[in-house]
């Protein structure tokens, strides 16, 4: 589980992230909205502790893990999308998905798992070729197998439909809604693309100026206050 | 000279004839060579020769070894440690006062040589029998010898020493009076005959003053201007031969200069200015694991190289380590300032080895496996040094290329280098990886050191000679490409040790800089350029 | 002032450092050793030390400040010609004196230097000589290699018109050079092997300190014994054999005008104290010290410039100049040196020694006297006039 | 809206001009200092110090020059040395044949060329005693040069490291063939000897203020110079060609023209301050062109404060300063504590030394609350 | 090089026969992999065309040949009936009135956002021109009613590369009506972007409809029906044009929705 307490962050002077909490449960998909510029990837990666905290406790499973480096998260069992894919240009396909298993055992990581080609014919296709020469949406496609590959207890996912083909963004939907499903793993979304994050969702929180100022079940996603934050 | 070997010849011929000559050796014999009368020493080594015996040998060999010292009573002693042998006498005792050592003078130690190896000739040893064969071969035969080289040939049984004294035989022979012997020689040689022939198969085609033939015989004229033909064509296949190996040894050299950088700023990015340092610290640790021979294990000494290696990686990495905890860790994502930083620490280092070592260069020797070289087509030697260099390169280059490509480490390391933060974020202890990589790239640039050490100064400023060209082979390949560090060193060693010979060493490192210049516009990117999105 | 301050401008660290530490060191021991008997008129010596880091245009910012800034008495420096020619001006200007103590090239004779290394004649010629004769080898043909700088250059300008009033013909003599720092001698030994197979060869190396080495190696590595083809070098002594390993470098030779291993009690007692000097100062490698030619003519320098102080009864730099001239110093080499009259040049006498195992050299071959300088060599054109200096 | 555009920075601000009107008037007193007051006065400024603080004046106008390129355009060259070398050349070839007989051979030649056996000027000695002509060169040379070397290069967009290494190669070729005694230029010993320069003893102290004077001009000059280009529209053009030279081009700029525009100029600067180092210090040889000169004069820049134009300078006299002093105060030591501070410098002061006065004055202004985050940048490709 | 610049200028860009762009038979291949395969498609004057296809259909690819940066294997490409694409640089073809707005936001992260204005606005960028150049009162107007446009008024003194990733992609689209080009190519301008800034976004394409020629490359079907209105939709696949028609057409049919849409 997940839980994040009053997390500030500044950018120089700049308050980017003010109180933020939220709590993500094991099973459960919360999805994170807010307009351009709010702060939610600012969020995310200090939840992947990328950027640093100023103020504000990150635990996870009851462990408190503000202070650990990202590749400690990793090894806690935080996977991460992060926006604009960060893929390793110059690696390979293969190799690239192998790095996903950077935390399994070196007897684990010596197979790719068969799902994610499945899910992703694509990437099978371009196993040898360089991950940089991909276009934008099989880069993304990339990013989300390295992610699952780590066989992860919490994802966090930062737009992760962006550029991606409508087809293959329902099979992404689908696959979430399995993680889900299994019970054992906690999602979290952040989406601009509204509808698909409210199918998916069990749970959201709306962002505006580094502030959370609206959150509920996913019931609540669609009412006329939630939608306000999201409007221009 | 020739006289000298006329008498020399001479007395070696009587002195085999009565090989049983036994009994110390008389004083008078001995007395001119604690003198300095250059001419009797020379000749008192000439009849010393002809007792041809163990004494005799004894005595030259201290001569040649400089463990022959004079007495303050004109006679000589053979010293080995610390403990004279008389030759006169054959008494051992403990050294008198003002012993002195005899000196020895390059004349003189030639004259000794030719002894030597005239004695050695009828060894029972093949192996000092192939030596003095070919110094004999080098030397030159005179036809006063041609009696001994007859009896050696006709009793050596090896096929090898017996093809190199036919040769000396020949030589001789192409002094002959009789034409004939004279064209059988010119003939025989044009299968072995070397450019030291030249001068005397040329002399046979000039012409005197007057026009005439200076060799009267039209047919041995053709015969020599053939074998002339045929050793020259010989030559010039040696020699581009000889090109091809000093340019492969030449880039090996490179190539282990710069397979550290490789690492440090090829794949890491780190503009390492101190790397040139690094390889000077590979080579100081040479310097004190033979000191160490030295003390303690002297008979081991041949083996110090073996020990070096180990100790050169591993203090280049600790090094390398070092430095990366405490500077370059904070520079990542700032290679421009990785510059700035790695010159000052260069400087600091320089400094260091002059502060501790002195500013002068240190002596490191050469393994005694290492001396030396294996001659091929006739003239051509290959010293061991380099060849061992060349595949000490090539199995470092090995190493390396499977720990980057075929472990999960080296995996690991190309990911960092290519995106730490997402590599992060996937789970790879990045700073560790930081750490193991640069200390890896040290410890190569370290085994680099050594590799120098063998060939160079080892010195405060062994690295300032070898940081331009290693930035240069590095960059020519192409940065991050191990594949074209490979091929940029090779390749520009074989350009300089093809063009040198015919620019002159200054005209063609010029060149070689210009033909950097002017490939890098054909290739903005190096050889080995990644193409496609992946590099933007 | 209670004291006399004398400059010291050697280069401690860069390139050059090699070969000028040792000298900053002996004129330390030196001045020491001055102090020690009293000083020079009553005063002592007192060293100001600065590091031109071999960096030619900060030699002459050096100078400058030793002179005009610390107001030396004199100045004891300097290495390669060039830091020479850059710090000239600066001596010119201010009138003051510089003892330069290196073998070098001549062509030069300034009133505010006094030199006391070797003029061509008293080592490049004499050396040749040897060669030529008997004991020598009686070479024919000559390899003359240097480094490409002035010094091997005017060296072996000088060396060639020798050769040819000689009667060697061009075409026996081959002239090669390399750049500063080469490092792969190779093709080069591979050259001199070939052309080695014409006629008694001899190498004639003015090689400037860091590419011996790789030379030496070479060379060793290529199996070219000094028996076959003698090599003498004119910038490598005691010092930079400590970097080599000189078991094959056996028989090769160098020319000076002194060496450690000459037998005379002023050198065992300059020796000693050296050894005993760089113990006390804990100097790097202080159990290996060797002396070397260019230390003793710092030595000498040092020396002599205290004599001439005590004979003008002053510092200032023309009185100097007055009384060096006909100074004479009983020197370690063993021979009484005497400074010219005229030419600012020490009457020399020189030696060649042959290389031992031990790194130490056996002097094969010595003058019964100091030879005078030619700073202007006869052999070069338009030197005719000015052989009376 | 308006307000926003008059806002844009000016080519000063009100207090950086008065500082730079100040520090020049200072500078340019020192002369007056040294030939007014006696020596051991105590306004005496010596001409030692004269002589430093010309030579650092010409250190820091070839640091500015470098500034240009590498601070606003991100080419970093590790060859600027030659361009400083080719103009000394330039000026030092009159400054040689104004000695004229006076040489140590009495020739018309140069001694290095009596030497050589020359007979004759080689046909590039043309004109030199000319020294108008000379000025003309060292604008010329290093001028033509940088415009050839850099139109090929940057046509064929060779780019960082790979810019940098060939310029270090060209500045090592060239050493290296100044270095041969048959090029005509006095091989390693270089140019040196000079008497005077229009007729006027070069020792003396009234020419050794005119060319401080001279030196302090250009160095004003050309810091106004460049930090007018920096802040026009081609500067900021410049600096798009340092962040992002492919999105430049997608917006319609060559960026040919621009870098070799600043290239170009970068290296005549270079040349002139070389070209006024060398009647000062009294020597150019090939050294000046080794890799390691091209290099400590990037290690002033990023000293000072790379991307400032000031900085530069300051970087140039600090280290200079800092070399001049240690070498004689600590000749054993100076290289540890010149290398502790490149060290230094580089881990603590990022922007280097200008960085820091402004990292103080921001400091005063913020809350320690508002520490800055600095988010590491994305991996250099 | 200048030189050529100001020839092209002055003959002005023809398009006498309508259309703005010809692709023809234009194939890119990498090693062997045909990332576009024979392709053609024309864009008439004023003319919006949205072009959708599944990932690695070879979209981006495409404007990377129309845009210079990368060279056709084989086929032509023409800009007007004059301009062969295939043969002039990156910056004669945004000089000849191309712009482009890339799939990944680039702008000059070191720069204000107002200096990114500045830089892309339309005018003489050789090196003189820029080195003397001043603001004029309506380019300060222009950048100002710009600013206003992409919500970055009041940010103009940020620095770009402080913006978050959507008001990049703003700025970007801000640059690039700055340069006033005729023909705008849009790789995924929306992505990332919240719904009611795409909503936006759609309604200044459609208001920039008929000023300019303009290709949209998105994935965002709602936002493509939007834009797309009666005009051409282009599918492409595998490097080819897969089917091309109105939107619903399109949606309809079958291999779109196997290759594409999914069920
Ligand atoms: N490195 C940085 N330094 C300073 N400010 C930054 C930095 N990165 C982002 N910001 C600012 O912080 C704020 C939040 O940015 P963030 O990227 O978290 O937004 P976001 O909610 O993810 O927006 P989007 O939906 O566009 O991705 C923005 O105003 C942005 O300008
Ligand atoms: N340099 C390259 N080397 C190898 N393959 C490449 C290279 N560039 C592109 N490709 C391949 O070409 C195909 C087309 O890529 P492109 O980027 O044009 O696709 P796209 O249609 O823009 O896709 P997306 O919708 O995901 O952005 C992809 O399969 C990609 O992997
Ligand atoms: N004077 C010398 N050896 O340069
Ligand atoms: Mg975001
Ligand atoms: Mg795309």
């Amino acid at each position: 589980m997940l839980q994040v307490e009053h997390v500030n962050q500044y950018y120089g002077s700049s308050h980017t992230l003010r109180g933020v909490s939220l709590t993500v449960e094991k099973g459960q998909c919360m999805a994170l909205l807010g307009r351009n510029g709010v702060g939610k990837t600012t969020l995310l990666k200090c939840l992947m502790g990328v950027l640093p905290v100023a103020r504000g406790k990150v635990s996870w499973n009851g462990r408190d893990i503000t202070k650990l480096k990202p590749h400690q998260r990793a090894r806690a069992g935080i996977a991460y999308v992060p926006q604009g894919r960060e893929i390793f240009a110059r690696l390979t396909v293969e190799e690239n998905l192998v790095m996903g298993m950077a935390t399994l055992s070196s007897r684990e990581a010596a197979t790719i798992s068969g799902e994610v080609y499945e899910l992703f014919p694509v990437l099978k296709e371009m196993k040898h070729r360089r991950g940089g020469d991909l276009s934008g949406g099989q880069q993304q496609q990339l990013a989300i197998a390295r992610a699952m590959l780590q066989k992860p207890g919490l994802i966090i996912l930062d737009e992760p439909t962006e550029g991606i083909q409508p087809s293959i963004i329902k099979d992404i939907g689908r696959v979430i809604r399995l993680l889900r499903e299994r019970g054992d793993m906690g999602i979290l979304l952040c989406e601009q693309y509204f509808d698909f994050a409210h199918e998916l969702a069990d749970k959201f929180v709306v962002m505006s100026r580094g502030e959370v100022v609206a959150s509920g079940d996913a019931a609540e996603m669609g009412e006329e206050h939630v939608r306000r934050h999201l409007a221009v | 000279m020739a006289n000298l070997l006329k008498t020399l010849a001479a007395l070696l011929v009587l002195a085999f004839a009565s090989l049983s000559a036994q009994a110390a050796i008389d004083p008078n014999l001995l007395k001119p060579l604690a003198g300095d009368d250059p001419d009797a020493r020379i000749e008192a080594v000439a009849r010393i020769a002809a007792l041809a015996n163990d004494d005799a040998r004894k005595v030259l060999q201290a001569l040649k070894d400089d463990t022959l010292y004079t007495t303050p009573d004109g006679g000589v002693l053979v010293v080995t440690d610390d403990r004279g042998w008389n030759p006169a006498t054959g008494a051992t005792g403990p050294l008198p006062d003002g012993v002195d050592g005899v000196v020895v003078n390059n004349r003189l130690r030639g004259a000794v040589d030719g002894a030597l190896s005239g004695m050695a000739l009828l060894s029972p040893d093949a192996g000092l029998r192939r030596t003095a064969a070919q110094a004999l071969l080098a030397r030159g035969v005179t036809p006063e010898q041609l009696p001994l080289v007859a009896k050696a040939l006709a009793a050596e049984t090896d096929a090898g020493i017996e093809a190199t004294l036919r040769t000396a035989m020949a030589v001789a022979d192409l002094q002959s009076p009789d034409v004939a012997v004279r064209k059988a020689a010119v003939i025989a040689l044009a299968d072995t005959g070397t450019a030291s022939l030249r001068p005397q198969l040329q002399a046979m085609l000039d012409k005197n003053a007057d026009g005439s033939h200076a060799e009267p015989d039209g047919d041995l004229r053709l015969a020599a201007a053939n074998t002339l033909n045929a050793i020259d064509s010989r030559e010039s296949r040696a020699e581009f031969v000889g090109n091809l190996f000093y340019g492969l040894s030449l880039g090996s050299v490179l190539l282990l200069a710069a397979l550290g950088l490789a690492i440090t700023f090829g794949l890491m990015g780190i503009i390492n200015m101190a790397h040139g340092e690094l390889l000077m610290i590979g080579a100081y640790t040479t310097y004190l694991v033979q000191a160490l021979f030295r003390q303690y294990f002297p008979n081991a000494l041949d083996w110090y190289l073996v020990a070096a290696l180990p100790c050169a990686f591993f203090v280049a990495f600790a090094v390398g380590v070092l430095l990366e905890r405490t500077v370059i860790r904070w520079l990542y994502g700032r290679p421009l300032e990785t510059l700035l930083a790695t010159w000052g620490i260069s400087l600091i280092l320089m400094q260091s080895v002059r502060t501790v070592f002195g500013a002068q260069n240190v002596e490191v020797a050469n393994p005694s496996w290492m001396a030396g070289g294996v001659t091929v087509m006739g003239s051509l030697v290959l010293p061991y040094s380099r060849i061992a260099i060349i595949i000490f390169a090539a199995l470092v280059v090995a190493a390396v290329w499977l720990i980057l490509n075929k472990t999960r480490l080296g995996l690991f390391v190309r990911a960092v280098m290519q995106n730490r933060r997402m590599a992060d974020c996937v789970g790879v202890p990045t700073s560790r990886i930081d750490m193991m990589t640069f200390g890896l790239g040290s410890g190569i640039a370290g085994l680099g050191g050594v590799a120098l050490s063998q060939i160079g100064n080892v010195g405060p400023d062994l690295g300032q000679a070898y940081i331009v060209d290693s930035f240069m082979v590095v960059v020519l390949g192409g940065v991050g490409q191990l594949a074209g560090t490979v091929i940029g060193a090779l390749g520009l060693g074989e350009v300089n040790k093809f063009l040198e010979p015919v620019a002159g060493a200054v005209l063609g490192k010029i060149a070689i800089l210009v033909f950097i210049i002017i490939f890098i516009q054909r290739r903005p990117q190096g050889m080995f350029a990644l193409k496609g999105r992946s590099v933007e | 002032a209670d004291t006399i301050k004398v400059g010291i401008l050697h280069s401690l660290s860069g390139t050059m450092a090699i070969s000028e530490t040792s000298l900053k060191d002996v004129a330390l021991m030196t001045i020491e050793e001055i102090n020690a008997r009293g000083g020079v008129m009553g005063k002592k010596l007192e060293a100001v030390v600065v590091d031109p880091a071999s960096n030619w245009p900060l030699f002459a910012e050096k100078a400058r400040q030793l002179v005009s800034k610390d107001k030396v008495a004199a100045v004891f420096g300097c290495w390669t010609s060039v830091s020479r020619k850059s710090v000239l001006p600066v001596f010119k200007e201010t009138n003051s004196l510089l003892f330069y103590p290196v073998q070098y090239e001549g062509e030069e004779l300034e009133k505010n230097v006094f030199y006391t290394g070797a003029a061509p004649n008293q080592q490049a010629i004499p050396a040749v000589e040897y060669l030529m004769s008997k004991d020598g080898g009686g070479a024919k043909r000559f390899v003359l290699l240097g480094t490409d700088y002035v010094y091997p250059r005017t060296t072996n300008k000088i060396l060639r018109a020798f050769l040819k009033s000689k009667g060697v013909k061009d075409s026996e003599i081959q002239e090669v050079y390399t750049p500063f720092g080469h490092a792969d001698y190779q093709t080069i030994v591979a050259n001199i092997k070939k052309f080695s197979a014409g006629g008694k060869t001899a190498v004639i190396s003015t090689i400037n300190g860091d590419s011996n080495v790789p030379f030496y190696k070479e060379l060793g590595n290529a199996g070219l014994k000094a028996t076959d083809v003698p090599v003498v070098a004119f910038s490598v002594g005691e010092e930079e054999l400590r970097g080599v390993d000189t078991k094959p470098l056996l028989g090769h030779l160098a020319a000076w005008n002194y060496f450690e291993s000459v037998k005379n009690p002023t050198n065992a007692a300059f020796v000693k104290k050296w050894k005993a000097y760089a113990a006390a100062k804990k100097l790097p490698n202080a159990a290996t010290a060797v002396t070397n030619d260019p230390m003793e003519a710092t030595y000498v320098g040092i020396h002599m410039w205290a004599q001439a102080v005590e004979k003008a009864k002053s510092t200032d730099t023309d009185k100097v100049i007055a009384a060096m001239a006909g100074q004479t110093f009983k020197a370690p080499s063993g021979y009484t040196l005497t400074m010219d009259m005229t030419n600012h040049h020490l009457h020399k006498p020189v030696m060649i020694g042959e290389i031992k195992s031990d790194g130490q050299f056996s002097v094969v071959w010595k003058t019964k006297e100091p030879v005078r300088a030619q700073p202007w060599s006869p052999f070069i054109q338009g030197n005719e006039g000015k052989q009376k200096l | 809206m308006n307000a926003r555009v008059t806002s844009r920075k000016s080519l000063f601000s009100k207090r950086a001009w008065t500082a730079l009107a100040v520090v020049t008037v200072v500078a340019a007193a020192l002369p007056l200092l040294n030939l007014v007051f006696p020596a051991g006065h105590a306004l005496h400024v010596s001409s030692y110090v004269m002589g430093l603080v010309a030579k650092f004046m010409c250190f820091a106008l070839a640091a500015l020059a470098l500034d240009l390129v590498w601070g606003y355009t991100g080419i970093l060259s590790l060859g600027h040395g030659l361009f400083f070398a080719l103009g000394g050349y330039a000026h030092g070839m009159y400054l040689m044949r104004a000695i004229g007989r006076d040489g140590v051979y009495q020739s018309h030649l140069p001694d290095f060329m009596v030497f050589l056996d020359w007979k004759e000027y080689p046909w590039y000695w043309a004109m030199t005693d000319n020294f108008w002509y000379c000025m003309l060169l060292v604008v010329l040379v290093p001028g033509v040069l940088a415009f050839v070397f850099g139109y090929f290069a940057f046509r064929s967009r060779i780019k960082g490291v790979y810019f940098s290494i060939i310029t270090q190669a060209l500045t090592y070729a060239a050493m290296l063939l100044f270095f041969r005694n048959d090029t005509g230029f006095g091989g390693n010993n270089g140019f040196t000897d000079f008497k005077r320069i229009l007729g006027f003893d070069i020792t003396a102290p009234g020419t050794r203020a005119v060319l401080y004077i001279v030196t302090l001009a250009f160095l004003v000059g050309a810091l106004l110079l460049c930090r007018w280009i920096v802040t026009s529209r081609l500067g900021r053009v410049l600096q798009g060609v340092r962040d992002s030279e492919s999105r430049l081009m997608f917006i319609g700029y060559d960026p040919l023209w621009f870098k070799l525009f600043v290239w170009t100029l970068s290296a005549v600067l270079c040349g002139i301050a070389g070209a006024l180092y060398v009647p000062q210090v009294g020597i150019i040889n090939p050294s000046e062109m080794s890799a390691a000169n091209s290099i400590e004069m990037v290690v002033w820049v990023a000293i000072g404060g790379r991307g400032t134009l000031v900085g530069p300078i300051i970087g140039a006299f600090t280290v200079n300063g800092l070399k001049s002093w240690f070498t004689a105060t600590f000749p054993d030591l100076w290289l540890f504590a010149l290398g502790l501070l490149f060290i230094l410098v580089t881990l603590f002061m990022r922007k280097g030394i200008l960085g820091l006065f402004e990292d103080v004055k921001s400091l005063r202004r913020k809350t320690p609350a508002d520490k800055p985050v600095e988010e590491k940048s994305r991996e250099a490709a | 090089m200048t030189l050529e610049i100001s020839a092209l200028k002055r003959d002005g860009l023809d398009t006498t026969h309508g259309a703005i762009l010809y692709l023809s038979d234009i194939t890119v291949s990498f090693d062997g992999f045909r990332a576009i395969n024979k392709l053609n498609l024309d864009i008439s004057v004023g003319e919006l065309r949205c072009i959708i296809g599944p990932n690695g259909a070879g979209k981006t690819t495409m404007m990377d040949v129309i845009t210079g940066k990368t060279r056709p294997t084989s086929g032509t490409a023409f800009f007007g009936q004059t301009y062969d694409l295939a043969t002039m640089t990156e910056y004669e073809i945004a000089h000849a009135g191309i712009g482009r707005k890339f799939q990944r936001p680039t702008v000059f992260e070191q720069h204000t956002v107002f200096d990114n204005l500045e830089l892309a606005m339309k005018m003489d960028k050789r090196v003189r021109p820029t080195l003397f150049a001043r603001l004029t009162s309506e380019q300060e107007d222009k950048i100002a009613s710009i600013l206003r446009l992409i919500r970055l008024n009041g940010q103009e003194d940020r620095l770009a590369g402080l913006l978050s990733h959507g008001q990049k992609q703003w700025l970007e689209i801000g640059m690039l009506l700055m340069q006033e080009p005729q023909l705008i190519l849009l790789d995924e301008p929306v992505a990332g972007m919240s719904d009611a800034e795409t909503a936006r976004t759609a309604e200044l394409l459609n208001e920039l409809r008929g000023k300019h020629s303009i290709m949209v490359v998105e994935h965002d079907m709602g936002f493509v029906t939007e834009i797309a209105q009666q005009g051409k939709v282009t599918v492409l696949h595998e490097g080819s044009v897969l089917a091309e028609g109105r939107m619903d057409q399109v949606q309809a049919d079958e291999r779109v929705i196997d290759v594409y849409l999914g069920r």
